[in-house]
């Protein structure tokens, strides 16, 4: 397979969010600003990443019939592991995220990307995927977040360039779908427009 | 070893442990080990979800392919035999080939043809006018032209024609999955063998009345004279109910009925102009024919009034100079 | 009183789905059927009451005693995965004609994200045993409320032409966008 | 005419168990490659057996399967709701009676073990209520 | 406070212009074309063959089967052609077609304009009777008669209705029927009476007929067991499910029939078909026509012989006005809109509305806004607006659950939507999908 | 014969009402308030009606024509309709950006996006509104003093609405007996003579135009009696249980926007149920939801929140509750 | 697809490795984190101190005093300079937020001055209510946050009381809500002052 597509798809093609509506939870839950859509999208492709190549690796080690819990196990650590570094070097964004870490493990992205990609591909064609797939995912939370940050407080990446409030519910509850179900429109006319 | 670290060990190994033996027994009891070849089967095929196959999903298509042990009845209209022959591939297995069919509407009613005779002013849709009256015209069996066909179609493959008011098939893009078929309500669309260069002789009408009567509501109808059906060499063509139906599977596209048809109502599409074919056959028959000829073009073309397809007969024309 | 206010606040002003934002792939994804919201609801509640039991008793009894708290999300999540599915086997083997006649009647069997986040919520908050076991139950009512009202204006949307473009999802996030909204007058009712 | 509730399946065999037939996952979830470990899907498959039916079915055949909302609803009920409400009642009222919470979790825990061995138990006339209906697939 | 039906209903202006338009007899056309379908059940095979000779009343179609009725020959003449006509709908129908000669009656059929009160016929024969001339519904329904007045085995009828509402806007033929031929409907009431052995008949007429009340209610004195009622005018109280629930507050079971609640409905003119039929012994070959609209020039009553062009009554009306735009066989609310002139006139036609084009086009649908107005006039109490969705989404069995079999095509829906849609044009689809469905379960 | 004959399933004549003329009997019945509008709020209440009518109508004409691709259809005066009660709700200082914003969400998320006209699930004006009272609260909540045309266009004097007042006072432990000296009374608040949006003030005005509409037969008069009718009794108990918290009956009917969300934006055709038994359980939720919200809730007022929480019931309660079918038990008079 | 056959022996030896593999990894990863997530806590309540309190050079985290006041706990963390008391920082909330508790840390100097106010924690509306915290009203101009108009103020005699209730703070606009909270936050921080703050 082509790797640079193996790698892009993930980005408009076969996005998680925009596309196959993977890992909405998260998406909706902590993209009140980019800062913090970008924060969890990299701490997902993290463990995207990691546990693609882990799985990769050991895929032939496995036996059948518990692959998916060595999966959980596996994904499990990774999100420990990310858990407990964003605590102890990145709080504030650690308490904005919340919830929403933990919830990694069961992020379908991540699952579905070990169970239907990592355990039939080699090594490199895995990491490649999970970086690939991860940077989508983490696109589409940066994208949803700067566009709820621009105009529900409008600042980008916490730089304020109007005085005063944005359009405030944007940064709450409701805007979060409102904003979504919008973008994954537009996402869909520039996707029938390149395909 | 720090005891932190000891007893995470012992602690997760535990819960792992029971997890994963729960996990496993559920494995074994609902993960009915899915074949790998379903996903395979389901890569070749269209995704178009049709259910063209009678399936309710091109997945549960492929999961009924690598099930059963033959492809009787399986059959995905869309793909065609080229994927058939490519599912076949996978599975092992000798692949049934179906002749491929394309729609054809049956109706050349257009209104310089039939004389409308009253105004429709109800709902746009042929199946609420059928169910009220013979439509603007008096033929109770010819096209109503509010195109519920067109509308059942997913494949863009159908269009009306405005001069005409009569769908047209485009043929490269019919997949001949009859939800047109199933949508006319007065049963014009027929599949039909495909022919090679989409050439089709087929008699486009379905009008069973008498022939005087069908004659006055529509100048192209078919009326019954059975004329073509004594030229004909291959007893391809039938007549019932005072209309001529032409076999396409018996049919040898020689082109002997459209010329002696009284209206018309035969038609010819995708041929070469008749001159050229003609030369080398009968002689006679070119003569005769060349005063008909041109009535029969005009009537085919002007129900392949798309660019497309009058583009294709000029190709199919050149091509064979 | 303790109780009804979890219960009003879980239900109505934090609804899981419409500001906690858990639960939203079933939300998009189920049919517009109404018994099949309750039956979710019911099923959730079953599990979440269950995982939440569980996962208190690992949490409060296992974890914190040998400080091990940080492994809270590895076990959790296998121990509720395991749950659910543990769940299913008894039924299968006690009664088959019941499983199987969920396996029609339900489209779901897990919905991990919000039980794993319920669990961990419960934790978050320091509720003992018994609100533990209420919050759970009160997210599954406000989960099948959510499901609920989706359903009846999804079979409305199912009626009428709405823009190709947004059909499907994009239209089932305006509608959970303009629910949430009209969610936000219970703010403060607790 | 009560509400139904429809699933399209494929006959796998008719034996003298009855007629079992696959239930099919649902086109949109069958697509997804995460639906193995989706929650909301029909990921895993599921067999039902139907032991009446009016008609001839052979195997491979496209049929759809219904049972009554009712139906739906009381499979529901014993199968969660009941012991739901089994293990809540537990629970408070052992919390009431100051059962240290450990004890109350685990008690109300194991009140389900009883639950479903009264519901094996009762297997064969639970078995009677629960019967589905096929009909082809239109 | 008028008696009427419960739910539902509508108030369309009445422009009864003929009401007080005497009937007149139309002169005869040059021929005839008479359909050998005119009543719902099969069409019976034709007695005559090309070039006979028939008689007024003679019979030349012989109705087989228990849902079926006889066709006679209206007028003098030779049948000049077996083939089929056009009926309304503009499909073809086998008919007689007959050049109008002489009138001459059988001889057997009293042609005398006396009242012939007496009768002491037993029940079976005035049936019998009744079947002979071909009696069908004469309320549009063109039901066979006989088939109403047979009491199934284990039914009972306790009460005879007489529909003279005439709900429909326009029409007035039962309405001068009612003045003109009161005395005889009363003895056609009376036979219909004994023929079901009910004691009682009510003869139901809306309040804006109040002479035709007037006047019956005077014949009614001395007659035990008929009286008039009269009703608030809305439509479709002439439905006979909602004639009965307004009459005596009685519901005929979804999917039932009026036996169900032991009533039997009949129409004036049917009633004054079977005195005609059983005292005179004369068949249905001719009924009362309203030949009516805004720009007719002479709004008319006429009695016509069935198979008489269409045509051939608007001349006798004044001509087709310049702007016509639609010509309606029966009332606006329920009739049949024609593409020919040529149609004739069948046991069924109780009037032809003429339509300027100003009246006739359709205004452009929009959305259903669900302002709930179809609901609320809807007699059956059914959900218009939800059926045409699902009728239009091809939703065939959720239709059914909505007992879109219940409706009775009334138009009242389609009438008051302010979106203009064509509710009851796709109800109409979806009965007959839903028709088709339970037909398939069958097989 | 020349001349074709039309051909149409019956019935073939129809009656007089359609959407536009529903509409303008909405817009006709508005002109009181309007007219008192003015009056008490000045030049601000033409130009935001104004802004709200024309940015509702032109939002629509865009998306129709140039997003969705369908023929135009504002003529059917829906967009009026929801511009001016969008109007309405608003302040009558609001910024004119403010309002257009309000619009195009009102018509751009809360109606076009499901389709335009009849298919939308919830009251676009309520959309809009909401949207701009949760993310522009402080413009939302600036009520100006009614001074007539002395009332400026910006930083005019503000003060809080009766309902504010009683609220503020609550959460401060006061209690409403002494707080009612600071409102107006009743009778005044009859006329209108209070802070608020500009179309809800005066009662009077919108009941006249809901006699207007029900003798017109445009609305039933189910939903507004049911939802006053639930309020009146619901706070009366409160009141009656303890008057030291509660505010009287009177006055909770009269202020805020129970009146014009009663009478108008209830009884949005598209967006309430189709049956009388529906629109009962639809009134009675909106009165009690209202109440709950102004009693418990953060905010001074519900109705806004209550229309739109039970719009989202709609589809449930139209399939809950049908209209009883002609012979669906059997009748023997 | 991994097509290892599954046996008990190999399924339960592959998941005791993978589970142990995955413990040891993590215990390992919270040993070395351990510690900066200890830090990163107490960082937080420590700057906050710092930020409300003048210079002082103790360890407050040592020297806390737990209230129980209004059924919850307000916390007193003395800071003091070369031995001497410079000033307590109170950690006070207040339930009556816009929406759920507020918690404050104020710093008191030891006449009972405010000094400084941090906002810990609150969920009020983003672009409301949030203006409490220095940083979301921080007017470059003036160089003054809303919280601003406590500092060095005196609460016996600085009215904490939103003007509308007759005191003298301004509230914030459209927040009175919130303001009226964080002035009752501010009161039962010194209320716990006057109780155990001084020395
Ligand atoms: C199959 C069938 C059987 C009927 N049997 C009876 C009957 O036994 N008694 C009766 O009074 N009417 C009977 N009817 C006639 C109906 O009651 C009714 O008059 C007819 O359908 C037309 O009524 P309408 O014009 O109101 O639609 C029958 C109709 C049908 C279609
Ligand atoms: C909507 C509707 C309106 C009707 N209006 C009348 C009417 O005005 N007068 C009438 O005699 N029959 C009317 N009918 C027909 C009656 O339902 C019924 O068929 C008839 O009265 C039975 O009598 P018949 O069999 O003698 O025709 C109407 C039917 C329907 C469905
Ligand atoms: C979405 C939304 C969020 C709000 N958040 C707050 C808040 O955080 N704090 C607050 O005091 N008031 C909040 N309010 C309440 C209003 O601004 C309320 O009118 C105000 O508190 C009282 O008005 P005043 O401060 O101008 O007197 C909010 C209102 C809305 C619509
Ligand atoms: C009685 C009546 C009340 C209406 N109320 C509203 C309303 O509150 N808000 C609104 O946007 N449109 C209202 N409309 C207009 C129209 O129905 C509305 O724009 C639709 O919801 C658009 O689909 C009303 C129309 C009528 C006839
Ligand atoms: S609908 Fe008809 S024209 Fe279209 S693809 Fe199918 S068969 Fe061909
Ligand atoms: S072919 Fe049939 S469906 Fe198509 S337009 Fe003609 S009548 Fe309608
Ligand atoms: S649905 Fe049928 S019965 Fe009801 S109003 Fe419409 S036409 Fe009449
Ligand atoms: S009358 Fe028309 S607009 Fe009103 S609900 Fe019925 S179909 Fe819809
Ligand atoms: S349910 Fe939360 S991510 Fe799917």
């Amino acid at each position: 397979m082509n790797q640079w597509k193996n790698f892009s798809k993930g980005f408009i093609r076969e996005n998680a969010v925009f596309v196959l509506f993977l890992g909405l939870c998260p998406t909706l839950g902590v993209t009140s600003t980019a800062i913090n859509g970008l924060g969890m999208g990299l701490a997902t492709t993290f463990v995207l990443f990691m546990s693609n190549i882990v799985v990769s690796l050991i895929k032939s080690l496995i036996p059948n019939k518990v692959r998916i819990p060595t999966y959980i196990v596996v994904i499990a650590s990774f999100v420990t592991i990310v858990e407990l570094t964003m605590q102890a070097y990145l709080p504030t964004l650690f308490e904005q995220l919340g919830l929403f870490i933990p919830l990694i493990v069961v992020n379908c992205v991540i699952l579905g990307r070990a169970e239907a990609f990592a355990s039939k591909n080699n090594l490199l064609t895995s990491a490649i995927d999970g970086l690939g797939m991860g940077l989508g995912f983490a696109f589409a939370l940066t994208l949803l977040g700067a566009v709820r940050e621009i105009l529900g407080s409008g600042s980008l990446f916490g730089l304020k360039f109007i005085a005063g409030d944005g359009i405030l519910l944007f940064i709450l509850p409701p805007g979060a779908f409102l904003a979504l179900g919008y973008l994954i429109v537009i996402m869909n006319k520039i996707k029938e427009k390149t395909t | 070893m720090n005891s932190t670290i000891l007893i995470t060990v012992i602690t997760l190994s535990a819960i792992g442990m029971a997890a994963a033996l729960i996990l496993y027994f559920v494995a074994r009891k609902f993960r009915v080990h899915e074949d790998p070849r379903i996903d395979e089967v389901e890569e070749v095929l269209p995704a178009a979800n049709c259910g063209g196959c009678g399936y309710p999903g091109c997945r549960n298509f492929a999961e009924a392919l690598v099930k059963s042990d033959s492809f009787e009845g399986l059959f995905c209209p869309v793909g065609g035999n080229e994927v058939m022959a490519k599912v076949a591939e996978i599975l092992g297995r000798e692949a049934v080939t179906q002749a491929p069919l394309v729609a054809v509407v049956r109706c050349n009613g257009s209104p310089g043809h039939r004389p409308k005779t009253s105004v429709y002013d109800g709902p746009v849709t042929c199946a609420i006018a059928h169910a009220l009256y013979t439509g603007e015209s008096d033929c109770p069996y010819g096209c109503l032209g509010y195109g519920d066909c067109v509308e059942a179609c997913t494949f863009d493959a159908m269009y009306m024609d405005p001069k005409t008011n009569l769908p047209v098939v485009i043929d490269n893009k019919c997949t001949a999955c009859g939800a047109c078929v199933e949508a006319c309500p007065r049963d014009i669309i027929e599949l039909r063998k495909k022919n090679p260069k989409d050439r089709k002789i087929f008699v486009c009408c379905i009008n069973e009345e008498k022939g005087a009567v069908a004659r006055k509501n529509c100048k192209v109808a078919c009326i019954g004279c059975g004329a073509c059906v004594k030229v004909c060499p291959f007893d391809a063509i039938t007549l019932e109910n005072n209309l001529a139906y032409i076999d396409a599977e018996k049919c040898r596209l020689c082109r002997k009925c459209s010329p002696v048809c009284p209206t018309n109502s035969i038609l010819e599409i995708n041929f070469p102009e008749k001159k050229m074919v003609v030369k080398g056959q009968e002689k006679k028959d070119a003569k005769e024919g060349s005063g008909k000829e041109e009535k029969v073009a005009a009537s085919g073309s002007e129900q392949k009034e798309s660019g497309e397809e009058s583009k294709k007969d000029k190709e199919s024309n050149s091509s064979n100079k | 009183m303790e109780y009804v206010i979890i219960i009003i606040s879980a239900v109505f002003v934090n609804n899981i789905v419409l500001t906690r934002f858990l639960g939203i792939c079933p939300f998009i994804g189920v049919s517009s059927r109404v018994s099949t919201a309750l039956g979710m609801s019911g099923a959730v509640a079953f599990v979440m009451t269950i995982a939440t039991l569980v996962t208190y008793l690992l949490q409060v009894y296992i974890l914190n005693p040998f400080g091990i708290a940080f492994m809270q999300t590895i076990t959790f999540i296998l121990v509720i995965a395991s749950l659910v599915q543990l769940v299913e086997i008894i039924l299968k083997k006690v009664s088959p004609p019941l499983y199987q006649a969920l396996g029609i009647f339900l489209p779901l069997i897990t919905t991990n994200c919000a039980i794993l986040g319920v669990a961990i919520l419960a934790q978050q908050n320091e509720y003992n045993l018994l609100e533990s076991v209420v919050f759970g139950i009160a997210n599954a009512i406000g989960f099948g409320l959510a499901l609920i009202l989706f359903s009846g204006i999804r079979e409305h949307l199912s009626m009428v032409n709405v823009p190709k473009a947004m059909q499907g999802v994009p239209i089932a996030f305006i509608v959970a966008g303009l629910l949430a909204m009209a969610f936000m007058g219970f703010a403060g009712i607790v | 005419m009560a509400e139904m509730i429809e699933h399209t399946g494929i006959v796998r065999e008719i034996g003298p168990e009855g007629m079992k037939v696959r239930i099919l996952s649902e086109p949109a979830c069958s697509a997804c490659h995460a639906r193995e470990i989706c929650g909301s899907g029909n990921s895993r498959e599921k067999e039902i057996t139907i032991r009446e039916w009016q008609g001839n079915f052979h195997p491979g055949e496209q049929v759809q399967v219904m049972i009554t909302e009712s139906l739906g609803l009381k499979a529901l009920f014993y199968s969660y709701i009941l012991p739901f409400l089994l293990v809540l009642l537990c629970l408070v009222v052992l919390t009431a009676g100051g059962t240290r919470e450990w004890l109350a979790g685990i008690l109300s825990l194991s009140v389900l073990v009883p639950y479903y061995l009264i519901l094996y138990v009762l297997r064969k006339r639970i078995d009677r209520v629960f019967s589905f209906s096929v009909s082809r697939f239109t | 406070m008028l008696k009427t039906f419960a739910k539902g209903g509508v108030h369309p202006p009445e422009n009864k212009l003929s009401a007080s338009r005497p009937i007149e007899s139309l002169p005869l056309p040059q021929t005839v074309s008479i359909p050998l379908s005119q009543h719902i059940g099969a069409p019976p095979a034709p007695l005559v063959q090309k070039n006979d000779q028939v008689k007024t009343g003679q019979l030349i179609a012989r109705g087989e089967g228990f849902v079926s009725a006889s066709i006679h020959s209206s007028v003098t003449g030779k049948v000049v052609k077996l083939e089929e006509v056009m009926d309304a709908g503009g499909y073809r129908r086998p008919a007689v077609t007959i050049q109008v000669g002489e009138d001459e009656w059988m001889p057997e059929i009293d042609t005398s304009p006396g009242l012939i009160k007496e009768f002491d016929l037993s029940g079976k024969d005035i049936i019998e009777k009744v079947k002979e001339a071909g009696i069908v519904g004469m309320g549009g329904a063109t039901f066979p008669s006989h088939v109403k007045m047979s009491v199934p085995r284990g039914k009972k009828a306790e009460l005879l209705i007489i529909n003279g509402v005439e709900c429909e806007p326009w029409l007035t033929s039962d309405h001068r029927l009612m003045l003109e031929k009161g005395e005889e409907l009363l003895v056609g009431i009376r036979l219909i009476m004994k023929a079901l052995q009910v004691e009682k008949a009510l003869i139901g007429i809306e309040n804006n007929k109040p002479d035709a009340i007037e006047h019956l209610s005077g014949l009614c004195l001395g007659e035990k067991g008929i009286s008039v009622v009269p009703l608030k005018v809305k439509y479709p109280q002439g439905g006979e499910k909602q004639l009965i629930k307004a009459l005596t507050a009685r519901e005929v079971p979804s999917g039932g029939l009026p036996i169900d609640v032991a009533t039997v409905v009949h129409n004036v003119g049917t009633a004054f078909a079977v005195y005609e039929a059983v005292q005179k012994k004369k068949p249905l070959i001719e009924r009362v026509v309203t030949v009516t609209g805004p720009s007719v020039k002479k709004p008319c009553n006429f009695l016509v012989r069935t198979g008489t062009p269409v045509s051939h009554l608007i001349e006798a009306a004044g001509g087709l006005p310049d702007d016509t735009g639609k010509i309606v066989s029966g009332g606006p609310m329920m009739g049949k809109a024609l593409n020919s002139l040529q149609v004739p006139v069948t046991k069924g036609t109780s009037g032809i509305l003429i339509l300027p084009e100003s009246m006739s086009v359709r205004k452009p649908v929009l959305p259903c806004i669900r302002c709930s107005r179809c609901i609320f006039v809807c007699p059956m109490g059914l959900e218009p607006y939800l059926l045409m969705t699902l009728s239009e989404k091809k939703m065939t069995e959720k239709m059914e659950k909505e007992h879109v079999m219940d409706c009775i095509e009334c138009g009242s829906c389609s009438y008051i939507c302010p979106s203009n849609r064509p509710l009851l044009d796709y109800i109409r689809l979806g009965k007959a999908q839903v028709n088709q469905l339970i037909r398939s379960r069958k097989k | 014969m020349d001349k074709l004959l039309r051909v149409s399933y019956s019935p073939h004549i129809h009656g007089e009402n359609s959407v536009p003329r529903l509409m303008w009997g909405v817009i006709a019945s508005l002109v009181p308030a309007f007219v008192l509008s003015v009056l008490y709020f000045g030049l601000g209440a033409i130009l935001v009606t104004a802004t709200s009518v024309l940015s509702c109508v032109l939002f629509e004409y865009l998306i129709q024509r140039f997003i969705m691709k369908v023929p135009p259809t504002v003529n059917d005066g829906s967009a009026v309709v929801t511009g001016v009660l969008l109007a309405f709700c608003l302040p009558a200082t609001i910024p004119l950006w403010l309002v257009a914003l309000g619009a195009l969400v009102a018509i751009g998320v809360g109606k076009m996006s499901f389709g335009g006209l009849g298919s939308n699930p919830f009251n676009p004006a309520l959309v809009g509104r909401v949207f701009l009272f949760i993310s522009f609260p402080v413009q939302l909540t600036s009520w100006p003093l009614p001074m007539g045309f002395k009332t400026k266009l910006v930083d005019a004097a503000t003060g809080a609405t009766p309902l504010g007042v009683i609220k503020e006072g609550l959460l401060n432990n006061q209690q409403v007996p002494p707080l009612m000296d600071d409102i107006p009374s009743h009778m005044q608040l009859f006329y209108g003579n209070m802070n608020g949006s500009m179309g809800e003030v005066a009662a009077m005005a919108l009941l006249l135009g809901f006699i207007y509409m029900v003798v017109k037969k445009i609305i039933p008069p189910v939903i507004p009696l049911t939802i006053l009718g639930t309020v009146f009794v619901f706070t009366g108990i409160l009141w009656l249980a303890n008057p030291e918290s509660n505010a009287d009956p009177l006055f909770h009917l009269l202020t805020g926007g129970v009146m014009l969300g009663a009478i108008y934006m209830a009884t949005d055709y598209v967006t309430s149920p189709m049956t009388k038994k529906g629109m009962v359980v639809f009134g009675v939720g909106i009165g009690v939801i209202t109440v709950l919200i102004r009693r418990f809730g953060s905010y001074p007022e519900g109705v806004q929140f209550a229309i739109l929480i039970m719009n989202a019931f709609v589809p449930l309660i139209n399939s809950w509750f049908k209209p009883k079918r002609f012979g669906e038990e059997v009748q023997h008079g | 697809m991994a097509k290892k056959e599954s046996t008990l022996l190999n399924m339960v030896l592959t998941l005791l490795v993978v589970t142990a593999v995955a413990s040891t990894a993590l215990g390992f990863v919270y040993e070395f984190t351990k510690g900066p997530i200890a830090a990163a806590r107490e960082a937080k309540r420590i700057s906050a101190i710092e930020q409300v309190l003048p210079e002082f050079d103790n360890n407050p985290g040592s020297e806390v005093k737990a209230l129980a006041m209004d059924g919850d706990s307000v916390y007193l963390y003395t800071g003091r300079k070369d031995g001497e008391w410079v000033g307590t920082a109170v950690q006070t909330f207040s339930k009556q937020g816009f929406s759920g508790y507020i918690w404050l840390m104020v710093g008191f100097l030891p006449d009972g001055t405010i000094h400084n106010i941090v906002v810990l924690e609150h969920k009020e509306t983003p672009g409301l209510g949030d203006k409490m915290e220095q940083e979301k009203s921080f007017d470059k101009k003036t160089g003054k946050s809303w919280s601003s108009q406590f500092f060095g103020k005196h609460p016996d005699n600085f009215q904490l009381m939103v003007t509308k209730d007759g005191g003298d703070v301004d509230a914030i606009t459209a927040s009175t809500i919130s303001s009226r909270a964080y002035c009752d936050a501010v009161n039962r921080a010194y209320q716990a002052f006057k109780e155990g703050g001084n020395q």
